[in-house]
């Protein structure tokens, strides 16, 4: 079943284009993560998504329906960011008994026990919890809906280091008990790769590629060796980032191919995020190159 | 009631509407930084329904008064009663009076053959005065004071109202005015005001019924009256 | 498989109601508070008639809802306005929500509230009374009680109730206007100027509050206006997006 | 138990080689059960989709074998083939750096041969 199915998506603001012609699909039950850099897309598509704010032009679809206004939409699916925002009139027990209501799957216990977990105050207000602990409770909000489409945009912002790899613990855990689409975005991609099927990665409002993690992980290859062989091996091929050791240079190559093995140059692998960053990076240069 | 009046009369609401806004935002501000929880704002809101129901049920206990309101019909009625005694007191019909109106009634036997009617205490007499010529060949002069209805918003005037005090010499009838005095009321509405602003000033006409004292004498033909104050209604 | 949950409107209606009389307590509460500053307000009384009748002259206090009525009224502009702010809008959608269900759970939110406010400003009166009686010693008339004229009872309460209403769904689609552009903050106090200094404008006022051949015909009139204001926001919302 | 994330080895191959590795040491019986893509994936910390890949891979070796509705089953051979199989990698892993290393110091394939041999009698 395809849970998302967006083609050609466009959204301006004012005159700049946040989304600038998104394609891709997503398959029900599996946890995407949304990457990109600032400013790529990342929280308009999610918004555009959960039906909180208007396509520009192309075709969105969740569950074979455009999101915005869409009751049926709503009903299924959340998105968790540090925007959420719950009535000041409201206690964090308050919010977690009214959330019942709404959403037909929440998992009561599941709530109640991650909020023990984490010691929250269950008479604390929503508007005054620090910035770690707002993130752990819209975390469990989010958590708890069981909706069929969970949406988490940046969701570890704030959190400590325990606190993280606790939610991408329970993240887990809660999938594989009730396995649902699950879409996160995150800067921190290291430390949430093990948990991800597919990565959706765009720049500057276009997708640059939708694969499966394993599949990104073969995506690039390094050399390393003596500039002139490493120079000799690279030509004609997509070079992605170019680094400059000392005498010896080193080149990452697009789409692993078959290499020579040539005396000199050793081939490494590049680590996921790694790639995903050289391949949203602009120049074909690192930092480096503005110390030259 | 014209539209401008309406203007002026709604200008210092809008002073009044500015005024609340501040006090809004201030009271915004404030509350701000309150913890208003919901069992707060429950037990305030509980406290104050039962202060209005209790106030509902004591405001049924609390004694009167004043006369119960009385309806627009009953204000019709007295209007008709007063205005019937009226033209029968003009007429001379002493028959026709309405005997619920009589207050007092005396005779008084006169020595000379002068009646002097005086009035004191106000300088404009509200009583009205009529004579009815006897063929009586005593001394004797009948006199009855009546009062007519007189009631505004409500309010029974009548009996709050004190007589007129009357005093009875060998010749002379004194009438001297109650003293002044001042009352105030309290008249409660459930109607909005503003609403009413245009009949308004007709419905206060009509809630309002002014009676008088009437003087009504027997005198035989003989007996000279001098009324210098001018009492007698001719 | 995917199991898909499906509301109906009028259930994310009805939840998204009982939601909302949870969250938006305080605007109760606050209308008490303005409510007794009316009250407080009003213990002058708000008209009073002299005459004189023998050496004695009247005065005659009015006590009636006017003030209060008149602060109650500002207090709906704003919770009007209030739930069409920001932080209101996010919250519905932090559940279940689309616009048109936020609208009408918000539009009924109004009619209970003003139900609610038009009660208990008639209400406020007897605290008045009570309070008048027993702390000054001014002679007082009795007048109606609720138990004395059930139907004119009913019938102020009703246009008390309705006004309110009018006057925050007024409120709230001036709030979604002034969210879709904020000069129209002082657009509701431009209207109501040249409402009251322009002829046409009088000739409005006229016609809707002044010449009505019956009370049923102006709380008619009212809940006409109520439904084309509210109308009107519901289609302003729409251009709306939420947290963006 | 954690896995090495960091390590050039994907995520799947390790997995298999972990399934491997407890079957060599007879944690996983012939004809047993092996964990489930859920348990491996809960175990690991890993999305499940994963885990499946690194047991379809056993599958596919024919190390594992699937009992429809039922899960993964340890193969009878499995435990042999195991051991065949990373015998014939480390051999030939070992082999590939030897002519590697040769070519390196300009031994020619007849003295490299010569080598083997000359290793082989020390060894008897």
């Amino acid at each position: 079943m395809t849970v998302i199915d967006c083609q050609d998506l466009r959204k301006k603001y004012k005159r700049m284009a946040a989304l600038d012609g998104i394609t891709f699909q997503l398959k029900d039950q599996k946890i995407t993560g949304l990457i990109g850099r600032n400013g790529a897309g990342k929280t308009t598509l999610l918004k555009i998504l959960a039906g909180f704010i208007r396509k520009g032009s192309g075709d969105v679809l969740v569950f074979s329906s455009n999101p915005f206004n869409n009751l049926r939409v709503s009903g299924n699916s959340i998105l968790v960011d540090d925007q959420m925002s719950f009535p000041d009139s409201l206690t964090l027990a308050d919010i977690l008994g009214m959330a019942p209501d709404f959403y037909k799957r929440w998992d009561t216990e599941l709530a109640n026990n991650l909020f023990k977990y984490f010691k929250l105050n269950p008479k604390q207000l929503h508007s005054r919890l620090s910035k770690g602990n707002k993130a752990t409770f819209n975390m469990i909000f989010g958590l708890a809906t069981r909706c069929e489409l969970t949406m988490f945009d940046e969701p570890t912002n704030g959190m400590d280091e325990a606190v993280r790899s606790d939610f991408y613990r329970a993240l887990l855990k809660d999938y594989i008990a009730h396995p649902r689409s699950i879409m996160i975005s995150s800067h921190h991609l290291a430390e949430m790769e093990h948990l991800l099927e597919d990565i959706l990665l765009i720049h500057k409002g276009k997708v640059v590629f939708h694969q499966s993690l394993e599949e990104v992980k073969e995506y690039a290859v390094a050399l390393q060796g003596t500039t002139d062989l490493v120079e000799k091996l690279a030509a004609g091929k997509e070079i992605l980032h170019t680094k400059q050791l000392d005498s010896q240079r080193n080149y990452v190559v697009i789409k692993k191919e078959e290499m020579p093995v040539i005396d000199g140059v050793t081939t490494q692998p590049v680590s996921v995020s790694d790639v995903c960053m050289y391949v949203t990076s602009d120049g074909k240069g690192g930092i480096d190159d503005v110390f030259k | 009631m014209s539209m401008d009046t309406w203007v002026v009369a709604i200008l210092p609401l809008l002073v009044l509407l500015f005024l609340i806004w501040i006090f809004l935002r201030l009271g915004r501000n404030i509350t701000k930084h309150i913890n208003w929880t919901k069992r707060l704002s429950k037990w305030l809101l509980y406290v104050y329904i039962g202060m209005l129901l209790l106030a509902i049920v004591a405001y049924e206990f609390i004694p009167t008064n004043g006369d119960k309101i009385a309806a627009p019909k009953e204000y019709t009625m007295f209007k008709n009663e007063n205005k019937i005694f009226q033209q029968a007191f003009e007429n001379n019909e002493g028959s026709k009076f309405d005997s619920k109106f009589l207050v007092e009634e005396w005779t008084q036997e006169l020595v000379g053959d002068t009646l002097e009617i005086i009035s004191k205490g106000s300088q404009f007499p509200t009583e009205r005065l009529n004579i009815e010529w006897t063929d009586s060949k005593e001394q004797l002069v009948e006199a009855k004071m009546y009062k007519t209805h007189s009631y505004m918003d409500g309010i029974n005037l009548g009996e709050e109202i004190p007589l007129s005090t009357v005093e009875i010499n060998d010749n002379q009838i004194i009438l001297t005015a109650p003293s002044p005095k001042q009352l105030t009321y309290y008249l409660f509405s459930n109607e909005l005001s503003v609403l009413s602003i245009v009949d308004s000033l007709d419905a206060w006409e009509q809630r309002r019924v002014i009676g008088y004292t009437y003087i009504y004498l027997k005198v035989p033909k003989h007996i000279n009256v001098i009324d210098k104050d001018g009492l007698q209604f001719y | 498989m995917m199991f898909l949950s499906n509301s109906t409107l009028g259930e994310v209606v009805w939840t998204q109601l009982k939601f909302k009389m949870n969250a938006y307590l305080g605007a109760v509460v606050s209308l008490i508070f303005v409510q007794i500053i009316g009250l407080i307000v009003s213990m002058n009384g708000n008209s009073s008639t002299g005459s004189g009748v023998d050496n004695t002259s009247f005065t005659i206090i009015t006590i009636s809802s006017d003030v209060v009525f008149a602060f109650v009224g500002i207090w709906a502009v704003f919770v009007g306005k209030l739930f069409t702010t920001k932080a209101y809008r996010y919250d519905d959608f932090s559940f279940v929500a689309t616009r048109l269900s936020s609208n009408l759970a918000n539009f009924s939110v109004l009619c209970l509230m003003s139900i609610f406010a038009g009660v208990t400003t008639f209400l406020s009166n007897y605290i008045l009374r009570v309070v008048l009686l027993l702390v000054s010693d001014v002679d007082y008339v009795k007048s109606v009680s609720i138990f004395e004229d059930p139907i004119g009872t009913i019938v102020n309460l009703s246009i008390m109730i309705i006004l309110i209403l009018t006057i925050s769904a007024g409120g709230y689609l001036w709030g979604m206007l002034v969210q879709i552009h904020k000069a129209f903050t002082y657009l509701l106090i431009l209207l109501i100027i040249t409402l009251l200094v322009t002829k046409t404008g009088q000739t409005i006022l006229q016609y809707v509050f002044i010449e009505n051949e019956s009370i049923v015909f102006l709380i008619v009139k009212l809940i006409a206006l109520s439904l084309v204001f509210f109308l009107l926001a519901i289609l302003c919302s729409n251009r709306l997006e939420v947290r963006r | 138990m954690d896995l090495n994330t960091e390590s050039t080895k994907p995520i799947y191959i390790q997995i298999a080689e972990w399934i491997e590795n407890e079957i060599i040491a007879d944690r996983f019986q012939s004809d047993g059960k092996v964990h489930s893509q859920y348990q491996l994936a809960d175990l690991f910390n890993i999305n499940p989709a994963t885990a499946a890949k690194g047991l379809t891979i056993l599958v596919e070796e024919q190390i594992l074998y699937k009992r429809r509705g039922l899960g993964m089953f340890v193969a009878l051979e499995a435990k042999n083939m195991i051991l065949e199989k990373r015998r014939n990698e480390t051999l030939t892993r070992m082999a590939r750096e030897l002519v590697l290393e040769a070519r390196r110091l300009s031994v020619s394939e007849e003295e490299l041969i010569q080598l083997i041999k000359k290793c082989e009698e020390e060894q008897k």
